[in-house]
């Protein structure tokens, strides 16, 4: 039965050949959320050796090829591939990949210069995407994409380097970062 | 002069922490009020230098310039009283910069990681179904309507948050109010240093008056920076045009500006 | 070895999406018919159980759904075709309607985003159509169907309400969003 459920997901991400909501898979497969990520698990532990490797990031899921084998596929692919980074670029993206999102305020607030251009140029690119807070729906969240996640070869954003070791500094960091940042989002435009 | 070896490359920096951040770690220092006291000087030195920088850029590194004036003339003058605001803007500099610190640390690791191995999503497939399948909410009118939403969209020029606009518009009286400030403690420190040893205190008051000094050529400075940039933004029309007005009218230009 | 020849085969179908001569596997991966055809026995074997399963016609191979999961994938497919156009597909198609066909990176440009998955959506439903930029070989043009045009009761473009107008406030925001992200990543780059 689980595992009925484990090569249907399957099935439906290699056929979409995009990311898929999980909130989507559920209504789709008629399961609850546990079995969903229950069946995920099992997934990722099938792949963890193959040709194909299942990538996670939030609520969303989709298949890639293994990290591994990068320049192989490199080799195979048409369009050219964009790998520089300015420094604006790294720094506004490292707060995005390892806070697990972050306001143009937080970003701002952070870097002591506006972001705005960074961010679009970001965006334009794919590699990080705005959507409405939902703990604010006044606000927008930069989140990382599968793109960027896909660019650093991880699965998700629990194996960037480091990811761990800063996660509590980072907590800690930006405790009063939040309630910095609304003074200055209020009288934002953006 | 130690500080006179220093060799900052202007416009290098994209922002004032990058540039706070490399003097410190020139000194091989910690971020702290004491070493930001300590690069105080050169930071200034670099706003002196300071040329050809847009609008936007000036101005995050005036608000720094500002906060640091604190920092240095509270390191000159224990006595110096702040108020709670000027703590606060102190404070958060330090918090911010450790900030940006780390970040820019685990910047260092997107850099050798980015790019390197890649996952790769699969191509889109030729064989794409052959079917025109249409929507109801595509006509001659929405289609207009969409392109010019998006269109109209479009952020027109990159602008500034409008608080930043506001302190800036302020350093220059935020100086003369220092430097009146200091006067004023210095007076009430004179007694205070009075019973001591006197060996340091003359040396004490050179320094300040140095500093002084130091606040009126970044007054200069200031002001040529602005100059300098280029045309066509209010912040070198309200600096450059003399006295400074309530932040009302300051506010209302900063929202002219976003929405040009 | 094999066991790397087989997930070096599987990462290459699933990257193509579409089918592979054996021919062409042998001369991409630098090994012989008989270790290709060894390593698809194991691949064969590893996907017995799972979504995707390899099919294999004459000298050609491809991976596919798994048959016993037909129906699901049917009706995915029938509710992606058939599911309201969403605002990001209404506004990209309007931009290719207006300029009168248009590059990917000119429409990621305008509306600040990645627009390949929406591309992709309306490619798929043949409201537009992928050809070779004549001026450039390396990038496409997006161009609306013929079907798309009769739809909306027009001969060409140019009939659309205001096209004029709008397509010339087009051509000069494209103009000044290259321009300005030139510029911006120049100074970046330091």
């Amino acid at each position: 039965m689980n595992n009925n459920l484990e090569t249907k997901i399957e099935a439906v991400l290699f056929f979409k050949g995009e990311p898929i909501n999980l909130k989507k898979l559920e209504v789709l497969l008629k399961v609850s959320r546990e079995e969903i990520a229950e069946a995920i698990i099992a997934l990722k532990s099938s792949l963890s050796n193959r040709g194909v490797a299942l990538v996670e990031n939030g609520d969303e899921i989709t298949l890639g090829t293994t990290p591994e084998l990068s320049s192989l596929i490199e080799d195979l692919q048409k369009e050219e591939l964009n790998k520089e980074l300015s420094k604006a670029s790294l720094e506004t993206l490292s707060i995005i990949l390892y806070r697990g999102g972050a306001s143009r305020a937080e970003i701002d607030y952070i870097r002591g210069v506006n972001s705005s251009f960074t961010l679009r140029a970001l965006s334009v690119r794919g590699l990080v995407e705005k959507t409405l807070d939902p703990k604010d729906s006044r606000r927008y969240i930069y989140k990382p994409s599968f793109e960027m996640l896909s660019y650093m070869g991880v699965r998700s954003v629990e194996e960037l380097p480091d990811y761990f070791g800063v996660n509590n500094e980072i907590e800690v960091a930006t405790k009063n970062l939040e309630e910095e940042t609304k003074k200055v989002a209020g009288e934002e435009a953006n | 002069m130690e500080t006179d070896t220093y060799q900052i490359k202007v416009s290098g920096f994209e922002g004032p922490f990058g540039l706070l951040l490399d003097l410190i770690e020139k000194r091989k220092l910690h971020i702290s009020d004491v070493s930001l006291a300590d690069v105080t000087e050169d930071y200034l030195k670099y706003m002196r230098e300071i040329g050809g920088l847009k609008p936007a850029q000036v101005s995050s590194f005036l608000v720094v310039a500002s906060t640091l004036l604190l920092i240095k003339s509270k390191s000159l003058l224990p006595s110096l009283p702040l108020t709670s605001d000027e703590e606060g803007d102190i404070k958060s500099l330090e918090e911010r910069l450790r900030l940006y610190e780390l970040f820019t640390r685990l910047g260092g690791n997107i850099k050798t990681t980015f790019g390197k191995q890649i996952i790769f999503a699969p191509e889109e497939r030729r064989q794409g179904i052959v079917v025109f399948l249409p929507d109801e909410q595509i006509t001659r009118e929405s289609m207009m309507v969409f392109v010019k939403d998006v269109l109209g969209s479009i952020p027109k020029k990159t602008f500034m948050p409008g608080v930043e606009v506001r302190k800036v518009i302020s350093i220059e009286e935020m100086i003369e109010s220092l430097s009146g400030r200091i006067q004023t403690s210095l007076k009430m420190s004179f007694r205070d240093l009075h019973g001591q040893a006197g060996t340091s205190k003359e040396e004490k008051v050179v320094v300040i008056v140095g500093f002084l000094a130091m606040l009126e050529l970044v007054r200069q400075g200031l002001i040529d920076a602005i100059q300098e940039s280029h045309n066509g933004d209010i912040i070198m029309e309200k600096m450059a045009g003399g006295p400074v007005q309530e932040t009302g009218t300051n506010e209302e230009l900063t929202t002219e500006n976003n929405e040009q």
